[in-house]
């Protein structure tokens, strides 16, 4: 029972990390219906830019909470401003043509990315340091779950919280509903879709520096191929739980968190991905649209 | 000055001509219809001034402003709002979101309010199903929520493309009336693009005519319902 | 009211979405060789019924049956739409669904799907009888286009094409495969008056000369006046009334709930 | 008429394959190939290589270069890939190289060794540790300057037997090629000397959590755990099984052997067991090798930079020694002829491996890696 | 009104410059490096006036060429010199005597090449080749039936593995019984063909109701299950180890240098790229092929018309199966060895990639595709680590610029004389109307 707990604890933690990209992930895919292969890559540039910042700042003495503050902030920003520019210039001029010609684009923007920051940094695995403060309230109990997941866990369910109220409620949020409907529609009644579009990839790409931080941080390395591995993770999370709905790509990560861990745990992790993929397949057999997923059937 | 004009307006799709240098002009109050065959460059029109289709030489004025290289948000946000072909419901929202989102740009809420009441009085129809989903409405639903939604934005003129198109006789009248009561009572100046010629030169003013991207006639609603080359091609007669 | 052998018949038909009876106990039948219409308000069930016939639908309750060519009457509810369609039911859409990035050759090529028969061996080897085949194909296809007034267009992408005749080849893609029974969905939806009167002599040829039972769905009053000699009324999924054009014009019920006036 | 036609046919392709092997002459400098992974995500491991060949190559032309000729360097990137492995050696063929350092992961070396063995082109391995390269028998024209997978597998079983004494494992491997083959030999020593393996899994590599195969090895109560793989995985692992309070010895292979991993892995890296080439970074070439390369380069060198250095270098005393660069000559020198290389005075087997250079257990004491005698 | 476009094209660019100066000042001007667990920052101030530079020329570059771009619209075929030309070049293709002389030109080319190039080049090319076959059977999934594929590489894995197993199984009874283990490779063609038309159509049973990016996924999925599975069973098929020392084909018992050995392998590849464009080209052409991309049009329509969705589906993925399978034996011939590592997501990407961009649905697209896909990063070599970089730029702007790939299908035309022929009237303009 207490292996079962570890590892479930262990899957719930993984699942988080996992949530945190996906979320992103599947924002934009609601959106203007992509499937952004570079948001793993604007995930390892949040990563980078905390690094770079961070230890830009450390080393000229700063306080650790406010090196902590503000490279997370320069890290969000900076993405933000990746994930911005990305749209203008590689998904904008493709609104209107065949899908798969954007997620070409797509592609080719992940291999750019990550043969800029190999150019760029460096090709080595590079040391992340942990401006994280220690728990002590989860000393006790740390073989189950340590600071960094617990903060992992916190941040994945306050986003979610905070992103699944927004689009409920806010105007931008109405705004965004109507351009994942109809865009042609969202326009003549006033909504400016540019706008909306840029917004999404500005709050995808943050929400994406933030889990470059704390993932980065928790797994205490970083490296410019990190983010590629961590986005077809996070894009079967997310089309597991139905791509498109928030709280599905939570869901889905979680399953998938869960499946490993417990896959891993009981059988063994020669399999690991596959346990993912097999319970990937099922679902999607049993409902294709994935567990929170809208039904797209056509109407005839 | 007439509320909306376009003047000589071309529109291309590619390098195909779909916009033959449109002129016409819709004046304060009025109901306006153009109507002409499929494929006659009806809804192009329509695109054409709400800024989705870029034209590509002459003007579209409102107020006797140039619009026609404004975007569409903005040129909604002047007062301009159009029923598309198709009704076009978010299928998702419900029917009170729907009617939320046709206000999306308006900022004073007590007079959404007020105004949303007024179009459940307008289609009762509605209010009974506020809370149902907008995909599960049937057409001549859809259609009255697609009206209804472009009513919330209090716009000055209001588009319509083929508002009959596919619905039962009954409710075609229905959408009739009610668009005659609309711009009577609440002064909207309306811009009727219609397959439908007889029901919509019916309750026009003015009408023009359409072919091949271009205008052939334009005339009063009931002398153009009179006119042998109309009755012959878009009546039936 | 019964008859002797129609070739359709639909008996207790129901259809519920999600508790919603969207079809409730409808029965109606077809005679060989007419032409008749199902109209109702909008949402009242009429497109739901062509999908319970054509297999798009499985119904919750009910029969339809066919009998074909004086044959054994079979029934045909919750088979697979392409096994109807083989049985000799073919239909079109009422937001037409064409091969939109086919030409319209393709597109009634597709339809004659069934009356050939290579497999991917003989497509490889193109043998002498495939070789026939095609040529057949071709011959057939030019038969329909013709008849449908769309020779000109052959090679033009469907999407390319003119609404009018977008809704002309729906219909002879229906056609192409050899039915005996043709369901139409809203024919002359969005069409002018001037195509509409061409569509309804198009229908009648399509009876006359094909010998193809027709059922439709139509809001154009003119049109179903004209071509149908019989009319069944939908209203919120229940039948109302049926009858000649000249009894449901004349009848209050169908008056109050659908023609208006 | 149907015969004559195919043997017509089988003569023309005949005739076209002879002429299609016709050889160019060769020119005036000595070419030298390096290959390897220089993108990817295993570029990390190939780029130091890179360096290396240029700085003794650099070198070696400023003193005058090999019997007045210039030594020219071809550089191929294969990104571990075996097809792309083909391709960059058919390219070094056809650039008429004399030598290739590389390739760097085994995969890639076995396919690109086709080429070369039927070519007559000298192959230096840096990296390439698998056992079949050299023991096979299969590839005459193999070098490395690395000891192989066994030896170092050996080498630990023995350590964890006799100094450490664990009764039990945990064996994890990356499920590669040469991690799983590390990991493979190792459990099969130390089963046969009486150590009972409790866990054998492979993880995935570059996954951001091992925390449910960490648990695992809780679980199992293995005395000890033996990584077979590269450092990134390592450093998580290790990292992670302190965060829940486990204090396993950790024993790992070359591929860990690496400042990197200590650079990575910060604190949680004390204590970890690898075993290694052996440590010549006092040697003065070594040295003066990473001084070249902090000075040219700006940065501390990369995994395998010493052994390519010591693969250039024996290449480039073996063409010297042999007085040309005739294939037969130079494979002769490379076994016969010993060289000072950052690596000590090596030289090569009848089989390819290489003499006077070995492995040693290492530990992480204080930041660095300590060589335990 | 010229000048002062050019005058806020000028100002619009400066801003951008500005923008990307800032957006690329962390990565770019500043370089990190940890030692000691401790980050140190350099900054290489250097690179700042060049990327301001760069961007601001670029950025005036990139906007010319959309505003171009979009100017070109989708211009019908019969319009502009190149298209003239390409109507021309068709047409004449059309006549017999052209098209045998340009077919045996072509063979001329192909059979020449080696001695003309060498072995690199013809290294290459045979890798080139096997994506051109790749291509060629994913171009059916993908462009014909619609069914976006992301594990594509699977079935190359079998068809690599089936040789790879039947060498490593039956290879020691062929040597002792004194039979040339080169054979196996003329067994593994066909068997892995099949094998892998086998496995296409299992994948197709479960993924019957998906389409679109859940059938993308699931693909995914089953790739890599069968990448792991490969991986995972060390006993049976090596491993990550692999499958080492796989012999070259056959011919006439002897052990040809690589260099031979080479130029034989590539004369094979020809040969097996003809074979494939001849039977897809078929299949393209015929009541099958049709069936195909009426299911890819629309499935619903598709089913009214009689055509069984289910098997077309299983017929689909099957064909698309059998060249990936054929590709495969041809990979394990070339490069004599195999493992893992070589069917990854990445090559099922790479041969989607090759579709798209060579346009989608078609012959020539697929093959053009796949040529420069694989030949383009061979020639970028000399640039080494940038070569990366340059392809995803290349990719990018071909996409952009050309969205219905280099060269989009010419769909057949008929005439109603009873035959088919390739030439037929410029299609006329179409209906205006938006439709969207």
């Amino acid at each position: 029972m207490d292996f079962f707990l570890k590892l479930f604890l262990s899957g719930t933690a993984k699942g988080s990390i996992y949530a945190l990209i996906a979320l992103g992930y599947t924002m934009v895919y609601g959106i203007v219906q992509l499937i952004n292969f570079a948001h793993g890559e604007v995930y390892m540039i949040g990563g980078f830019t905390a690094l770079i910042v961070g230890g830009l700042l450390f080393s000229s003495g700063m306080a650790v909470p406010l090196v902590l503050a503000l490279s997370i902030a320069s890290a969000v920003v900076f993405s933000a401003a990746f994930g911005f520019t990305i749209e203008k210039l590689a998904y904008k001029p493709l609104r209107n043509k065949p899908r798969l010609s954007a997620l070409i684009s797509a592609i080719g923007i992940s291999m750019i990315l990550q043969n800029f920051v190999l150019l760029a940094q460096t090709e080595k695995y590079l040391s992340f340091p942990s401006y994280l403060p220690e728990l002590e309230f989860l000393r006790p109990v740390r073989e189950y779950l340590n600071s960094t997941q617990f903060i992992i866990l916190v941040t994945t369910a306050t986003i979610m919280v905070a992103l699944t109220l927004t689009i409920k409620f806010t105007r931008m949020g109405k705004a965004m509903r109507a351009t994942a409907q109809d865009k042609h529609m969202a326009q003549l009644v006033g909504v400016d879709i540019n706008g909306v579009i840029s917004l999404t990839f500005i709050i995808g790409s943050a929400l994406a520096a933030v889990g470059g931080v704390l993932i980065c941080s928790y797994m205490g390395q970083i490296n410019y191929y990190i983010g590629f591995v961590a986005g077809i993770k996070a894009f079967v999370a997310a089309v597991l739980g139905g791509i498109g709905s928030i709280p599905g790509a939570v869901l889905g990560s979680f399953i998938l968190g869960w499946t490993e861990s417990l896959g891993t745990g009981y059988l063994s992790s020669d399999y690991e991905d596959a346990y993912a993929f097999v319970i990937l397949i099922l679902i999607l057999i049993l409902k294709p649209d994935g567990i929170l997923g809208k039904n797209q059937k056509q109407k005839v | 000055m007439a509320l909306m004009e376009l003047r000589d307006v071309c529109t291309y799709y590619g390098n195909i001509q779909a916009l033959r240098g449109i002129s016409l002009s819709v004046e304060e109050g009025e109901i306006v219809t153009l109507i002409g065959a499929n494929g006659a460059g009806k809804t192009t029109t329509l695109m054409s001034i709400c800024g989705i289709a870029q034209i590509r030489s002459g003007q579209v004025l409102l107020d006797g402003e140039d619009i026609s290289r404004k975007s569409p948000h903005s040129i909604v946000a002047m007062g301009l709002s159009q029923v598309p072909e198709g009704r076009r419901i978010f299928p998702q929202l419900t029917v009170l979101e729907n009617l939320d989102m046709g206000a999306f740009l308006r900022r004073d809420k007590a007079t959404v309010r007020v105004d949303l009441e007024e179009v459940f009085d307008l289609f009762p129809r509605l209010a009974e199903r506020r809370n149902q989903q907008g995909g599960t409405l049937s057409g001549g639903e859809q259609q009255m929520l697609a009206i209804s939604r472009a009513l919330m934005a209090r716009p000055r003129i209001l588009l319509l493309d083929e508002p009959s198109l596919g619905l039962a006789p009954l409710i075609v009248q229905n959408i009739f009336d009610i668009l005659k009561r609309i711009n009577e009572e609440r002064r909207t100046t309306v811009f009727l693009v219609e397959q439908n010629a007889n029901m919509a030169l019916k309750i026009a003013d003015k009408g023009y005519v359409l072919q091949n991207g271009s205008i052939k006639m334009a005339d009063s609603a009931e002398r153009l319902l009179a006119n042998e080359e109309v009755r012959k091609a878009y009546l039936g007669l | 009211m019964s008859v002797a052998n129609p070739i359709l018949e639909i008996d207790g038909l129901s259809m519920v979405f999600g508790g919603l009876r969207a079809i409730d106990d409808v029965s109606l039948h077809i005679r060989e060789g007419e032409i008749c219409a199902l109209i109702g308000p909008n949402g009242a069930g009429k497109t739901t019924i062509f999908n319970c016939i054509t297999g798009v639908y499985k119904p919750t309750e009910g029969r339809v049956t066919i009998r074909r060519g004086g044959g054994q009457r079979e029934a045909i509810q919750g088979l697979k739409p392409n096994v109807i369609n083989r049985k000799g039911l073919a239909r079109t859409f009422q937001n037409i669904r064409l091969f939109g990035n086919m030409t319209v050759l393709e597109n009634v090529m597709i339809g004659r799907h069934n009356a050939l028969a290579a497999g991917v061996i003989r497509a490889i080897a193109r043998d002498a009888a495939t070789r026939d085949e095609e040529a057949r194909l071709i011959d057939d296809c030019r038969r329909i286009l013709v008849k449908m007034k769309l020779d000109p267009f052959i090679n033009e992408t469907a999407r390319n094409l003119p609404y009018g005749a977008q809704r002309r080849l729906e219909i002879a893609r229906a056609l192409a495969t050899d039915p005996f029974l043709l369901l139409l969905d809203e024919p002359v939806a969005g069409m002018n008056p001037h195509e509409t009167k061409e569509l309804e002599e198009t229908i009648d040829l399509i009876r006359d000369e094909e010998k193809v039972t027709i059922l439709l769905i139509e809001h154009d009053m003119s049109l179903v006046m004209n071509v149908s000699e019989r009319i069944y009324v939908l209203d919120y999924g229940r039948l109302i009334a049926e009858g000649t054009p000249e009894e449901i014009k004349g009848n209050p019920e169908v008056i109050r709930a659908y023609l208006g006036e | 008429m149907r015969r004559s036609m195919v043997v017509v046919a089988i003569l023309a392709v005949s005739v076209a394959l002879i002429l299609s092997g016709c050889q160019k002459s060769a020119s005036g400098t000595i070419k030298i190939g390096v290959a390897g992974a220089h993108s990817g995500d295993l570029a990390s491991y190939g780029l130091p290589s890179v360096n290396a060949a240029k700085l003794v190559v650099e070198a070696v032309n400023a003193a005058g270069g090999i019997d007045g000729k210039t030594v020219e360097l071809f550089i191929q990137d294969d990104q571990c890939k075996p097809e792309l492995a083909t391709n960059a050696a058919a390219k070094l063929v056809s650039d008429e190289v004399v030598a290739v350092i590389g390739h760097i992961c085994s995969g890639a070396t076995k396919s690109a060794l086709g080429i070369y063995k039927d070519s007559k082109i000298i192959t230096v391995s840096p990296s390439a540790t698998t056992p079949s390269l050299t023991q096979s028998g299969e590839y005459p024209n193999f070098f490395r300057t690395i000891a192989p997978d066994d030896a170092q597998a050996r080498l630990a079983t023995k350590f964890i037997k006799e100094t450490l004494g664990l009764s039990s494992l945990a064996v994890l491997h990356d499920k590669g090629d040469y991690g799983k083959g590390f990991a493979e030999l190792v459990k099969q020593y130390a089963e046969s000397e009486g150590i009972r393996v409790v866990l054998f899994e492979g993880i995935n590599p570059g996954a951001p959590d091992y925390s449910a195969v960490v648990n695992k090895i809780g679980n199992s109560g293995a005395a000890g755990v033996v990584w077979g793989g590269y450092h990134p995985e390592a450093s998580k692992l290790v990292q992670q099984m302190k965060d829940k309070g486990m204090s396993l010895p950790f024993i790992s292979d070359d591929g860990v052997k690496d400042q990197t991993f200590i650079e990575v892995a910060g604190t949680y890296a004390e204590g970890v067991y690898a075993t290694g080439p052996m440590d010549t970074s006092s040697n003065p070439l070594a040295v003066k090798a990473v001084a070249d390369h902090k000075a040219k380069f700006g940065d501390e060198p990369g995994a395998f930079f010493l052994n390519a250095y010591a693969a250039t270098l024996a290449v480039v005393n073996a063409i010297d020694k042999a007085g040309s660069a005739d294939y037969d000559a130079v494979v002769k020198a490379l076994r016969s002829e010993y060289v000072e290389t950052p690596l000590g005075r090596i030289s090569f087997d009848g089989i390819g491996d290489v003499i006077g250079f070995g492995f040693s257990v290492f530990q992480v004491q204080g930041g660095v890696y300590v060589e335990l005698k | 009104m010229e000048r002062n476009k050019l005058l806020r094209d000028l100002r619009s660019s400066a801003i951008i410059a500005a923008w990307f100066s800032v957006l690329l000042f962390p990565l770019l001007v500043m370089k990190v490096s940890v030692t000691g667990g401790q980050a140190l920052v350099r900054f290489r101030w250097e690179r700042l006036p060049a990327i301001a530079v760069a961007a601001f020329v670029l950025s005036f570059a990139w906007r010319r060429a959309l505003e171009w771009n979009e100017a070109r619209g989708d211009k019908p075929s019969g319009s502009g010199p190149i298209a003239a030309l390409t109507v021309k070049a068709r047409s004449a293709l059309a006549l017999r005597p052209i098209r045998l002389t340009a077919t045996l030109v072509l063979l001329a080319v192909a059979a020449a090449y080696p001695f003309a190039l060498g072995m690199y080049h013809t290294n290459i090319m045979i890798t080139a080749l096997i994506y051109v076959i790749l291509a060629l059977g994913l171009n059916l999934v993908v462009g014909l039936g619609g069914l976006l594929n992301l594990g594509y590489a699977a079935f190359f894995a079998v068809g690599a593995y089936t040789y790879g197993l039947l060498w490593k199984y039956a290879g020691p009874a062929f040597v002792s019984a004194g039979l040339d283990p080169g054979w196996l490779f003329w067994i593994a063609l066909p068997t892995a063909g099949v094998l892998a038309a086998i496995f296409g159509a299992l994948l197709s049973l479960p993924v019957l109701r998906l389409r679109g990016d859940y059938l993308a996924i699931i693909t995914l999925a089953f790739g890599e299950i069968v990448r792991m599975v490969l991986q995972n069973s060390g006993e049976v098929t090596g491993g990550a180890t692999g499958i080492s020392l796989i012999p070259r084909p056959w011919f006439f018992g002897l052990r040809l240098p690589p260099r031979q050995a080479a130029t034989y392998i590539y004369y094979i590849a020809v040969a097996l790229v003809a074979l494939t464009v001849f039977v897809v080209r078929r299949i393209e052409d015929s009541r099958v092929g049709r069936a195909l991309e009426a299911m890819r049009e629309d499935e619903i329509a598709c089913e009214a018309m009689g055509v069984d969705l289910v098997r077309n589906k299983l017929i689909t993925f099957s064909l698309g199966a059998f060249w990936a399978g054929i590709a495969g034996v041809l990979l394990a011939a070339q490069t004599t060895y195999i493992n893992p590592d070589s069917f990854t997501l990445w090559e099922s990407i790479t041969v989607l990639m090759a579709v798209v961009i060579g346009g989608t649905g078609s012959i020539p697209g697929a093959i053009g595709g796949a040529l420069l896909l694989k030949l383009l990063p061979e020639y970028f070599r000399p640039l080494a680590q940038y070569r990366m970089l340059i392809y995803g730029i290349a990719m990018i702007l071909v996409i952009i610029f050309k969205p219905d790939g280099l060269l989009p299908r010419n769909r057949k035309k008929y005439t109603f004389d009873g035959s088919p022929s390739a030439v037929g009237a410029p299609v006329a303009a179409g209906d205006q109307e938006a439709r969207r």
